[in-house]
């Protein structure tokens, strides 16, 4: 269970995140919803340990996650696509992908893995021996989740992994996640804008405002309250 | 000033490769004045690639971009604002050392009416000139309604605000045609604005908008173009690309999984 | 021919030298973009200790021990020390610094060691046209460049020191010690520095005396397109011996512009070396 | 939400900018201003002081040039001593084969020089980046220097030229090296009242849109390539004027001075005053010159072995750069802003609230 | 740059002279690429110096000697000259080194009538009493030196083949129009180098390719012992004939004495210098039996033990000392008019083997040369006492004066 407690988070003077509260359950998806600026990207950095916390605490499977070093955090299975895919340009599509599973002893499972994410995204083994500057933005994306995939994380933190991906594409990623929490336990902490298809896939859904969480309930609740989503998430 | 109906932009047999891959084959598309054009299909089918060859960054093995009746030779990017043609990044490609105001100033060059000798001893009228472009600047921002932020490093602000300085730099050069590579990513609560922004800037230009977000294509574009492994698949109004099965299958899936909500 | 078959030989020797310092910067780049100024100072101190044992003890090999893993350690603190505070500056703060490391590390030398010319011996028989010792340098420099591209291009921890000098919160994410990375990257890149200063200083040994190697080595380095070992290899031997036919056949004087020149040919054809990949910003 | 088609009459605006002087009769006002203070400066301070304002003056104009180049379009070059070194042997060969030529023309066509090489530097170096460029760079300080060896009768060798200019007017009575002084700073003057104008005009944003995003910047317009090209022929032309000052100064020309020393000094005058501003410059420029200085005296007040004498005061201007960039991650400049923020701050408290 | 006026305005200006000390100021490469090999000569000045001042100073003055860093960089030159001459207020400049450097201040001293005593350099400008009435050699001139050289090897080696080896300066220049007035005939071949480049072995190979048997070496002491190195190297053996600047036994066996270690036993220092032939001015400081020798290493063993005692560190030493002389020859109360004429009075005598050619007219240092030849273990023997010539086409003669001995000049004695 991921558990964050009371967690405020600024740059310099701006606050992004102002006591935060957000309880996940194994095997669960949950999304966290807001308009621009909410604090969603700030949240997720901040559970893979890239941005301190001037205060509150988060912990993930009852271990303490606040103030390790990301590289800790990530060989503690806690698997982070940032927004943007965060690809490595410079290296090869492969390259990329083995990276995601470096820290992990079992060899063969990595191979298996890198086979695996070839069947989910194609166009990635294709192209695997290219450097990564030479993929579409969509592809990109594609290769930053299969590589947060190769390390089997226990928890996968998405940042807007539907940013610029075909409908057909992310819908399909909404499906390999639904999947992969049937069949691994998967915890997913999806952050979108997109509400409606993020929501489409959680159990639970946190919106964001200013910092705050302004509402928390089952996505089914979610998606009926019209005047939150009036209010918050623009639809 | 070119009339509604007529072609202000042909794009004629364009193809490219890169080593083996063909990004783009054969590809032919037209754009009115006054319309606004999409350009949709999967990841990697060569709209990012399309814009490229528009623009002058990527040569094709053969076709040609036709500008107002006359082809475009050998141009290059920085020509294209001069031209009358501005584009937006798929990223933000902000200045990240320039404040927003400068950011803007930066794209409304074209209405600079001294040359550089000028404004390297900042003689003659580059002083009023400057203050025109500042003038400008500012008013493009406020109607984006982020005149506030003038002052602020890009760095600091939200993606969404970031993406609309991004585009008051396109808007503020006045283009004829205007080349928008995603502008809706990141944004969500957005949208309806920027529907309505680019239906009421259909008066003053032409606009060709690669987009992932259907109901934004669906709601301000005239036709759509479609592209699959670099060939176009099919063209028509919306409503017909919608029911294109091949559109269906190619890229928008199963529409039971995305119904369209607004 | 006589005279074209030793400036060839002897260009190969020079440029085997070029060539290992050149890795050394190239291995730095690679792990924290930083050019290295301080390279040929780190490489001197390593040198200067060798010349310090080897008097002491007779051995020069053990003077070869110690100067490479004073190297390493040098290296490695000066990544702690001086690199690391300055991960989210400019690359100007690192060229700033690591020169500021250059003067001091001279200066350290001048003072221990004076700065009047000590002799410094050869590791193997100097003499004939292509001598045992060149033989020796030729080889132990291909040596190193074919186990540092081993390193990199094929072992995970190659793969995890690219990652963390590409995109360091990335490869964080990714499990990626990137600190160790670096430190193990300028570690590596010293040791490999030092063997160059070993190979570069006879047969005199002075503060300022990797000055000119190091312009050449940066020059090969630059040739070679500073993110591949395999072309700043080339780009050495490549300038070694180009420049011998320079100083043989126009005259000594004309090294130096003949090295500009050849670097702006290449670089006006390839902006990113012989055998650096363009870096094509995607659209 | 509408886009106009026509230039809004923003009047606020214009009467604004109507109370503030043109751009270039603004700056000169204040360089005529700074002029009078180097001259009351010179007045009050002995010879050997004056000489060291006119050093620092011919290396204000070498680093605000090269403030310009790596500050604005992030082009680093580690080689701007050659611009120095085109300038000096500019003014020492039309002072030695022109005599009848004014000084004000000898440093203008030193300018000018240093131009041309700039010119020339600049599009080899327009498409390099980085490394690659600072390379090449380095390599142009270390190479052209040796030309004088190629054309030993030309230009003097390794021993360079010497000569004297008589710049004085006969029957001022103010000491030689007072007159050179004010001389230099007239000429650093002018040209920085020009810099200051590329700076903050629509040149001096071009160049940081250029540093910022290559592809941005051309699909605004902006001809990146010639941008380049462009920054670094107005710095070249910067150190082709210091490097002309300095001949005028000291009277000499001479390969050995023009070393690679020489263009890493003026890059990290760049870094320790400030990196992009011209302010930085300045302090930049002061530092170099004091910070050798003061690393010499200290060497001489401490009594110590010779070797260690000799190179102490190396060892501590190597501190200087380390400790300085480490702890003013901003220069000099930067220090002092954040001085006056701290003077200011509590007078104004003001809360620094995020609109988002 | 004219300056006739300087001399006058030296009149009876008595800078950087108080009551119990002179203040003398010099410019040296301590630091930078020319430091090796010159950082030590003001190390022996300042022995002497202090020697002299524990020895109650001249004429009760002690001599408070400032060094300045140049880098050999002409521009740091003209630098810290300024502040020697306008904050430190400086008596003189003695030993300012080398010529690039020098030449930058020489009109500057000049115009401002400061005493520029006994550079540092051979080069001829020094010696130019009428454009430059404050400046005065030390050095034997390089034209001087290569007339010597050449005669003694046209009269020593007829018929053999000649090859040069020069540093690409003044140095170079100016002994090949020395060594041309005797041994141009004979001459196959002109190579030189650059200081900067430190790889001689194509330049070596070219001196073997065009079989050259004479190597005349115009070189600083490393790269005379480069072209040794080098010419082992390729097989190469030529006799080489190397000038003083780059002749210094001490230091040149000190430069090689590690070969003999390793590369195979056949490579010694000695072996590597036996048989080299050099020319000199001082007194080679392995003739112990020279009474000069004698006394300076008496001041080196109790001011500088640790440094190695190498003709360079002799250089210095000597230089110091003759400047005592003059200080002393100046009078009771020195001005800076009295030292030039000290200086021009031809009453120098020193611990040089041949005479200065200081008079009215001529203000060159050292007019002559021995030739010596460096034994097997690595002492010297003179093979050509010292003999004297001026710049032009003039004669060489045997130099018979007598030499002063440390006793008779006796500046340290009350
Ligand atoms: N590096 C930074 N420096 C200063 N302020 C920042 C920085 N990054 C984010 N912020 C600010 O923190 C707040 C939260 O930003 P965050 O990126 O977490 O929002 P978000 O919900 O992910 O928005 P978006 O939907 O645009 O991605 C915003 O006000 C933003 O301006
Ligand atoms: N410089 C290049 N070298 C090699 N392949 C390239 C290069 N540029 C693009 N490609 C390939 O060409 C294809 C078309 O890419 P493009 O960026 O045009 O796609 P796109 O339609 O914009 O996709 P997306 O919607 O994901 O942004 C992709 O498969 C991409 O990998
Ligand atoms: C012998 C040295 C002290 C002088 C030096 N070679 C020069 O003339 O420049
Ligand atoms: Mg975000
Ligand atoms: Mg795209």
């Amino acid at each position: 269970m991921l558990e964050i407690d009371g967690l405020s988070v600024a740059y310099g003077a701006v606050r992004a995140l102002d006591g935060v509260g957000i309880e996940v359950d194994r095997g669960g998806i949950t999304a966290v919803l807001g308009a621009n600026g909410a604090g969603k990207t700030t949240l997720l950095r901040t559970i893979s340990g890239l941005q301190p916390a001037r205060r509150g605490r988060i912990a993930w499977d009852g271990k303490e996650l606040t103030g390790l070093a990301p590289d800790r955090i990530a060989r503690g299975g806690v698997a982070h696509v940032p927004e943007g895919g965060g690809v490595i340009t410079e290296l090869t599509v492969d390259e990329n992908l083995r990276l995601g599973a470096l820290w992990r002893r079992d060899r063969a499972d990595r191979a298996a893995a890198r086979e695996e994410v070839y069947e989910l995204f194609p166009p990635l083994e294709e192209r695997s021996a290219k450097p990564a500057s030479t993929l579409s933005g969509g592809e990109r994306q594609m290769l930053a989740i299969g590589r947060a995939l190769m390390s089997r994380p226990s928890l996968l933190l998405l940042d807007e992994p539907s940013l610029g991906l075909a409908p057909l594409i992310t819908a399909r990623i909404m499906g390999i996640l639904r999947d992969l929490r049937a069949s691994t336990g998967l915890t997913v902490v999806l952050v979108e804008q997109n509400a409606h298809s993020a929501l489409s896939i959680a159990d639970r859904g946190y919106v964001l405002a200013l910092g705050r969480v302004v509402a928390v309930d089952t996505a089914a609740e979610l998606l009926a309250d019209d005047g939150l989503r009036h209010a918050y998430l623009g639809f | 000033m070119t009339l509604p109906g007529e072609d202000l932009l042909v794009v004629d047999g364009l193809t490219v490769r890169f080593g083996g891959l063909t990004a783009l084959h054969d590809v032919r598309l037209s754009v009115d004045a006054g319309t606004v054009v999409g350009v949709i299909g999967p990841n990697g089918a060569g709209k990012t690639t399309l814009f490229n060859v528009i623009c002058g960054f990527v040569r094709p093995q053969s076709g040609r971009v036709v500008w107002r009746g006359e082809p475009l030779v050998r141009h290059r990017p920085e020509h294209l604002a001069g031209l009358g043609i501005v584009r937006t990044l798929q990223g933000l490609g902000l200045f990240a050392g320039l404040t927003v105001l400068e950011n803007v100033m930066a794209g409304a060059g074209r209405h600079a009416r001294t040359g550089v000798l000028p404004a390297l001893v900042g003689a003659g009228r580059s002083a009023r000139d400057e203050s025109d472009l500042a003038a400008r600047a500012r008013a493009t921002l406020g109607e984006l309604g982020i005149a506030d932020l003038a002052d602020r490093l890009p760095g600091v602000l939200p993606y969404g605000v970031r993406k609309r300085v991004a585009l008051a730099r396109a808007l503020v050069a006045e283009p004829d045609l205007l080349l928008l590579d995603e502008p809706a990513s990141g944004l969500f609560a957005e949208l309806v604005e920027l529907s309505t922004l680019i239906l009421s800037l259909r008066r003053h230009m032409a606009v060709v908008l690669v987009e992932h977000h259907m109901d934004l294509v669906m709601q301000v574009c005239d036709r759509v173009v479609v592209l699959n492994f670099g060939e176009v698949i099919a063209a028509g109004t919306p409503a017909e690309i919608q029911a294109d099965p091949r559109v269906a299958e190619a890229y928008l899936g199963d529409p039971a999984e995305e119904a369209p909500d607004a | 021919m006589q005279e074209f078959l030793d400036l060839t030989l002897g260009g190969i020797s020079a440029g085997a030298v070029y060539a290992a310092l050149g890795l050394a910067l190239v291995i730095i780049y690679r792990a924290t973009r930083v050019v290295n100024f301080a390279q040929p100072a780190l490489a001197l101190i390593s040198t200067y200790l060798a010349y310090s044992v080897t008097k002491a003890t007779g051995s020069y090999w053990l003077g070869f021990a110690v100067a490479i893993v004073a190297g390493t350690v040098l290296g490695v603190a000066t990544e702690r020390l001086l690199i690391r505070p300055l991960r989210h500056r400019s690359e100007l703060s690192s060229i700033i610094v690591t020169l500021g490391l250059l003067l001091v590390l001279q200066a350290i030398a001048g003072m221990i060691w004076s700065n009047e010319p000590l002799a410094f011996p050869y590791a193997f028989d100097f003499r004939g046209r292509f001598s045992a010792n060149d033989l020796f340098v030729v080889l132990i420099v291909l040596a190193i460049a074919a186990l540092v591209l081993v390193v990199f291009k094929y072992t995970p921890l190659g793969l995890r020191m690219r990652a963390a000098a590409f995109a360091p919160d990335v490869a964080r994410t990714l499990g990626v010690r990137v600190g160790l990375m670096l430190t193990v990257g300028w570690g590596m890149a010293a040791a490999v520095g030092s063997l160059a200063g070993l190979l570069a200083t006879p047969p005199f040994l002075f503060p300022n005396v990797l000055d000119g190697v190091f312009v050449y080595a940066l020059t090969a380095a630059v040739l070679g397109g500073l993110d591949n070992p395999l072309g700043t290899i080339a780009g050495g031997f490549v300038l070694g011996v180009g420049l011998s036919y320079v100083s043989g056949y126009l005259g000594p004087e004309m090294v130096t512009i003949a090295a500009l020149a050849i670097l702006v040919v290449v670089l006006i054809v390839r902006p990113s070396g012989l055998f650096g990949r363009a870096k094509v910003r995607r659209v | 939400m509408t886009v106009r088609t026509s230039l809004p009459e923003s009047r606020v605006e214009a009467a604004a900018k109507k109370r503030m002087l043109p751009p270039l009769l603004r700056h000169t006002l204040y360089a005529l201003a700074a002029f009078a203070a180097v001259v009351a400066l010179t007045l009050v301070t002995d010879e050997f002081t004056n000489l060291r304002i006119a050093t620092i003056g011919y290396y204000l104009i070498a680093v605000a040039g090269l403030t310009l180049l790596t500050g604005l379009t992030g082009q680093v070059s580690l080689g701007h001593g050659a611009f120095m070194f085109i300038g000096a042997y500019t003014v020492a060969l039309l002072v030695k084969h022109v005599p009848s030529f004014p000084l004000w023309a000898d440093l203008l066509l030193a300018s000018v020089a240093g131009g041309l090489a700039g010119l020339l530097a600049g599009a080899a170096a327009a498409r390099l980046r980085g490394p690659y460029l600072a390379g090449a760079t380095l390599a142009l300080a270390v190479g052209l220097p040796a030309l004088t060896r190629r054309f030993q009768d030309f230009l003097g060798g390794s021993n360079g030229l010497s000569f004297t200019v008589h710049s004085r007017p006969s029957g001022v009575a103010i000491p030689e090296l007072r007159w050179q002084t004010w001389i230099v700073w007239l000429s650093v003057l002018i040209a920085l009242v020009l810099v200051v104008n590329v700076v903050r005009g629509r040149l001096g944003r071009d160049f940081r849109a250029v540093r910022d995003d290559e592809v941005a910047a051309s699909l605004s317009g902006i001809a990146v390539g010639r941008t380049k090209i462009l920054a670094f022929l107005i710095s070249a032309v910067c150190g082709g004027l210091a490097g002309g000052l300095q001949a005028f100064l000291l009277g000499t020309a001479a390969p050995g001075s023009f070393t690679p020393a020489l263009s890493l000094s003026l890059l990290a005058a760049v870094v320790l005053g400030g990196l992009g501003s011209l302010w930085g410059a300045l302090w930049g420029a002061v530092a170099l010159v004091y910070f050798q200085a003061w690393s010499e005296d200290l060497a001489d007040v401490l009594h110590l072995n010779t070797d260690v004498a000799n190179n102490l005061p190396l060892a501590v201007y190597g501190v200087i750069l380390i400790v300085v960039v480490l702890a003013f991650p901003r220069g000099i400049q930067g220090g002092f802003q954040k001085l006056r923020g701290i003077l200011r701050r509590p007078a104004e408290k003001k809360e620094n609230h995020e609109n988002h | 740059g004219e300056s006739d006026g300087g001399g006058q305005q030296a009149a009876d200006s008595a800078v950087g002279v108080t009551k119990d000390t002179v203040t003398i100021g010099t410019h040296q490469p301590l630091t930078g690429p020319a430091a090796p090999g010159y950082s030590k000569i003001s190390v022996g000045a300042r022995a002497v110096f202090q020697a002299i001042n524990d020895g109650g100073g001249i004429n009760g003055r002690k001599i408070d000697y400032k060094v300045e860093d140049d880098g050999y960089n002409p521009t740091k030159t003209v630098e810290v000259v300024k502040k020697l001459v306008l904050q430190d207020k400086v008596f003189a400049i003695v030993g300012g080194l080398g010529t690039p450097t020098h030449s930058k201040v020489v009109d500057y001293l000049n115009t401002e009538g400061v005493p520029d005593l006994l550079v540092s350099s051979g080069a001829l400008a020094w010696d130019n009493p009428q454009k430059a009435p404050m400046t005065f050699g030390y050095q034997v001139d390089y034209t001087r030196e290569g007339k010597i050289q050449g005669k003694y090897i046209k009269d020593t080696f007829a018929g053999k083949k000649i090859g040069y080896f020069t540093q690409n300066d003044d140095v170079g220049r100016d002994t090949q129009a020395g060594l041309d007035q005797f041994v141009k005939d004979q001459t196959v071949v002109r190579q030189g180098y650059d200081s900067a480049n430190t790889d001689v072995t194509p330049q070596l190979s070219a001196l073997k390719a065009a079989g050259a048997e004479v190597v005349v070496c115009e070189c600083i002491p490393a790269f005379t012992a480069l072209s040794i190195l080098a010419a082992a190297k390729i097989g190469y053996k030529p006799q080489f004939v190397v000038s003083s600047i780059g002749a210094d036994p001490a230091t040149l066996s000190g430069l090689l004495q590690d070969f003999a270690k390793r590369g195979g036993a056949s490579v010694s220092s000695a072996q590597l210098l036996a048989g080299l032939i050099g020319t000199g001015y001082l007194p080679d400081v392995a003739q112990t039996t020279d009474p000069w020798v004698a006394y300076f290493k008496g001041i080196h063993d109790k001011y500088i033990p640790k440094e190695p005692l190498t003709n360079t560190l002799f250089y210095g030493m000597v230089q110091a000392y003759t400047f005592g002389q003059a200080l002393k020859a100046a009078g009771p109360d020195p001005t800076r008019q009295k030292i030039v004429e000290a200086m021009s009075s031809g009453a120098l005598k020193g611990p040089g083997l041949t005479p200065f050619g200081f008079s009215k007219d001529s203000h060159s240092g050292y007019t002559g040369a021995y030739v010596f030849k460096i034994n097997p273990d690595t002492t010297t023997t003179v093979i050509q006492p010292p003999s004297v010539t001026d710049r032009g086409t003039g004669a060489i003669t045997p130099y018979t004066g007598e030499r002063a001995t440390p006793d008779q000049v006796n500046l340290l004695g009350k």
